[in-house]
């Protein structure tokens, strides 16, 4: 074990899955000879070659397209969006081609593709720069989708999304990029599709993921003092879902809230509360709360980023609120 | 190869993309065949120049208009017609269909129905034969429209940066749709446009299979040999509609298709031939109607299989 | 009142609004010497002249793009899409800068700006050409999201989106194109935000919107004769939602169907799920039912096709599902 | 205005820019100002020189750097240091932020965060005006990097093709970020990428307020009088950092900062004024803290606004 910064932890990944398998290389805006905008590529030009680790001009739609072909041609490419908000100018690649690719042709070619990001807010980036985007990624089938809360997750998923042959976008946090936490050392590989309970509780569940993680984990031990008991559980991967570990928590605590920075409507919050009413009603004592964006762009401003965006205060009111109603 | 060898291939695939694009009219007409059919009869000349340039394992991508090229790289006819009609032995299970044809053994990356959506899979396929140190070329086919989309841009400067082994062969025939060139591009020079981002840049009679041919063999030759890519125009019009409902007339002259109808490269090819002519055609439509009858008769796909296959 | 198609209320919307408001233009590909793809901008060129109907390159990006810049410089452009598919190339224009630019103003900048689609499958359309993509429109604020499901609605909520200060999509589906009913004559607004009860009943309702209504008034009358009295809500506007008709259908029936042909995860269906069992769940006498696309893109094969899309009999087992359990 | 007026309006208007991004550096150093901060430092001549050939009615939008254009624009500068501070009295309530400056009362219809998407908004605003028949045009400003987006480039060939009274002003500084044109752009003629959409061209010595004063004025002319789009690019230089994390340096060698910093318009244009410089720009420098000072004291927004003005 190491004590690593979630950077280093991705870094390290790419490291990693790019000693092992010379099919993968690593390519995005500044990523090569600066080292990434913020460091997540850091050295690796300089210890793999130019072949294996690539500058690109501001062009993501043409270079997530690049790297369909490459994966389709027999590469293991990874690609860097500087911030999930730039997605936005390649969702054609990303939903209507990157997407559909395996399915439309069959099952006959397998898209090997990662792409690796950053999203959130809470850092006065305003409304183009703040943005957590994953339900857009999710509402079309085909892309898997993971978001790691801490350094070793952010490797060991990192590898797994690599080694997938299926296009997989992993979101790292912009809050949680310095944030250090053990690291396990050598090979580490996170399988997807396994979420994690971080802290065992009776009385209500919180689902959530990245960064708001911690603020659960907070809300969850100041609820204790209340004498609430939440179980906290980290999804960690979005697509495919965990369901048997929602089931099981859900069943024990029969009390909901699912919270997430992103956006409420159409998003992840509003569709796992679905898909538990749908599946566990007769289990559920309350209603479920999701906690969200409110629906407003990020604003610049921090006396308003503060409203629109969940706090840990917001995540304890809810947790508090679906216990005693 | 011989030039008169050549000059028989060129006829023969271009003949069997005429009679495959002759039954699927028929099948659409009789209402046999689901969605948007959209042909490029007048424009066989490209596929058939283009494809004698490539080798099996050089990469092809295109657009919902390429069925051409799919079928000039070679493959086996069945499993992509099979594919047009939906059905289970298709290339692609029945699940992509006609704009949406996949075969990985003939370095087919894809027909796309977005357009210029494929130029950047080509790219990243040029791309991959680069770093992966082998000769493989990439050929992507877009129209004269697609040069409007800000990602075939993107596209063309990264070609040139990396100097990729791509050829980006811009089939001009002169409308987006129902939209001519001058309502479309503040300037109709289209290989000027690619000039600008540096790219080498040919202009060709795209209704000349020979003429495609050689200037292709040019730009496959520099792409394999570190040359970088190329940028191909080739003037080509469509002498039937744009899709299966489009009669191809209103928005275009009488005068200004049957000009073009007479620059017919299967006319011009047949008349070279001369009185070999009749029978090659006679066993290419044979043959397409030999494998449209196979697979008319193949079953269609399980319904199972509509929720599998989304992941690898 | 007229007999009108879908197609024909589109245009005698543009007809009604051109002539109303020099500063409302038209544009897009194909529509103006073309006509448009589906006819739905015939003889507008002829009738209002080049100033008004303008033909595009196919370049969403850039003419949504300078849809906005014309809206904020004192315009009321409508533009068209052709397909709602290809709104993925234009993803930024509409997400990261229509949406967001009357906030970031801070108030001081309308953006009267309308765009006109179409979507939907049951076609053979395949993947790219047969997506109903309003949830991702809906997940990040700032857009009117509007889909008429009868030529009447064509025309009034299409005056009303041109009207409207604020950036509306409006989204037609292929499927009802070609059908006719009864329009007003004349001047013709339906006010955005208002859901209509296409149907009375009282065991469940059935809210959904677009092409599905007409299913859903089918699965209605087929669970009549089976004993089961479907209310048939016809949500029309999902941005404004008018929850108040929604509230109180769910008050009146206690089970809840929602259906609709975009996918399932992140769509439209759980996010009013999830409102309503949050806001209503003592009323909620059984699980709310999201019948949706199959988590897969759209086949090209009828017999695929078929099956990943909703159907009037998967409607119809949902509504008798919500009822008997 | 004669030469030597504009000489001290150019002075006076590069000045007031430097002595704002002074100021804001020293907040967002002291960890008063939130989020990330683009400064112009070195390209100051370019909003002297482009503001000083616009009228307050035209439009103009630029990019997350762009905060010098709207100082030029001419409006008072309360407003816009409020909203970069993030004050309930901005342009923008404090909802937009450094990045997303807007003031229709002075054509100002954004700055933008995501590199390139500003110019189709400006684009827009000149198809207004050409439509409108007024004889306003827009300007939007973006850099080296941005010609790269394909948006870009579907913007430019309607600019050609509508003939919009259209100006595009890049700032080729030469890097995007920390990334030279050389790894960026396949053919660093950016000049030429344009003039193969059709556009007027222009180059300019984007150090020297008079040469893009004079380049802009010819190209807010033509647009004015329907002579169609310009693109004018501008050889120019940050001598600071991409933001305010980055130190400008490893990337780029000290020489050439050192090179380009010997090229500081504001240096040319005291010289050139001499003695009459330093008490200009000690009044300019007085009026900027001036204004900060107040605009420090000023409330923020309440939280209440936070979910308002997302609709009008
Ligand atoms: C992004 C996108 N916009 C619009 C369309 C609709 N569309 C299909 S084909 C076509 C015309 C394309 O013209 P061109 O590139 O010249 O190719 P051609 O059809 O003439 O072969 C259009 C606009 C689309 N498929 N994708
Ligand atoms: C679409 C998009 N991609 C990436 C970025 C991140 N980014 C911000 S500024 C910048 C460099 C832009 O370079 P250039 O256009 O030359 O302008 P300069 O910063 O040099 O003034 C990049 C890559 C962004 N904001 N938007
Ligand atoms: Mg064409
Ligand atoms: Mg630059």
């Amino acid at each position: 074990m190491s004590q690593m910064s979630v950077v280093e932890a991705t870094n390290a990944a790419l490291r990693q899955e790019l000693a092992r398998d010379p099919k993968v290389f690593v390519y995005g805006e500044d990523v090569a000879h600066y080292g990434g905008m913020f460091r997540v590529t850091d050295g690796l030009l300089r210890d793999f070659g130019a072949d294996r680790v690539i500058d690109t001009p501001i062009s993501e739609s043409g270079f997530l397209g690049m790297g369909l072909g490459a994966a389709m041609a027999g590469m293991r490419p990874v690609a860097e969006l500087m911030f999930i908000d730039f997605s936005l100018v390649a969702m054609d690649q990303l939903l209507n081609n990157i997407a559909k690719t395996h399915y439309m042709s069959g099952g006959s070619v397998p898209v090997p593709l990662t792409i690796i990001t950053q999203g959130g807010g809470y850092r006065g980036a305003a409304a183009q720069h703040s943005q957590m985007l994953e339900a857009l990624l999710l509402h079309l089938p085909g892309l898997k989708v993971v978001l790691p809360s801490n350094a070793a997750d952010a490797k060991g998923l990192l590898a797994a999304a690599i080694r997938d042959d299926n296009p997989v976008v992993f979101i790292n946090h912009k809050q949680l990029f310095g944030a250090k936490s053990e690291v396990p050392d050598g090979e580490h590989v996170v399988p997807l599709g396994q979420a994690r309970t971080m802290r065992e509780g009776t009385d209500v569940t919180l689902f959530t993921y990245s960064y708001l993680v911690g603020m659960g984990m907070q809300a969850a031990e100041e609820a204790a003092t209340q004498g609430v008991s939440v179980e906290v559980v980290d999804l960690r991967t979005l697509n495919p879902l965990d369901w048997e570990t929602i089931a099981a928590s859900v069943t024990k605590t029969h009390r909901v809230v699912i919270a997430h920075e992103a956006h409420l409507r159409c998003g992840v919050g509003v569709d796992l509360s679905h898909q538990i009413q749908s599946r566990l009603f007769d289990e559920l004592d309350a209603p479920i709360q999701v906690v969200a964006a409110l629906d407003a762009p990020i604003p610049f401003a921090k006396e308003l980023e503060d409203v629109v965006l969940p706090s840990p205060a917001r995540l304890l009111e809810a947790c508090l609120g679906a216990v005693h109603g | 190869m011989e030039t008169s060898q050549r000059d028989e291939q060129f006829y023969r695939s271009m003949v069997r993309m005429r009679a495959v694009e002759t039954e699927l009219l028929a099948l659409s007409s009789a209402g046999q065949l689901r969605g948007s059919l959209h042909l490029a009869q007048g424009q066989e000349a490209l596929p058939a120049g283009a494809g004698a340039a490539l080798r099996k394992d050089d990469y092809v991508t295109a657009t919902y208009r390429g069925h051409g090229y799919v079928l000039a790289k070679g493959g086996p006819l069945l499993p992509i017609i099979a594919e047009i009609l939906g059905k289970a032995a298709g290339l692609g299970g029945g699940k992509g269909g006609k704009m949406h044809l996949f075969d990985l053994e003939y370095g087919i990356l894809g027909t796309n129905g977005i357009v210029g959506a494929a130029v950047g899979t080509a790219a990243g396929a040029a791309w991959a034969a680069q770093l992966q140190k082998t000769d493989r070329v990439a050929l992507t086919v877009c129209g004269d429209g697609a040069l409007n989309q800000g990602h075939v841009s993107e596209c063309m400067n990264m070609a040139v940066l990396y100097q990729l082994p791509l050829i980006i062969l811009c089939e001009n025939n002169l409308y987006s749709e129902m939209t001519p060139l001058s309502r479309s591009h503040g300037d109709v020079n289209l290989a000027g446009r690619a000039a600008g981002f540096g790219l080498n840049t040919a202009q060709v009679d795209g209704n000349d299979p020979e003429a495609v041919y050689q200037v292709m063999s040019e730009a496959v030759n520099r792409a394999r040999t570190g040359g970088g890519p190329t940028f191909i125009e080739a003037a080509t019009y469509r002498t039937i509609g744009h899709y299966q409902a489009d009669s191809g007339i209103g928005y275009r002259t009488a005068e200004e298709v049957e000009a073009w109808r007479a620059k017919s490269p299967l006319d011009r090819w047949a008349a070279k031939l001369g009185k070999r002519a009749p029978a090659i055609a006679a066993e290419e439509q044979a043959a397409v109607r030999a494998v449209f009858e196979e697979a008319l008769a193949l079953p269609g796909p399980d319904p199972l299989a509509a929720g599998t296959q989304v992941f690898a």
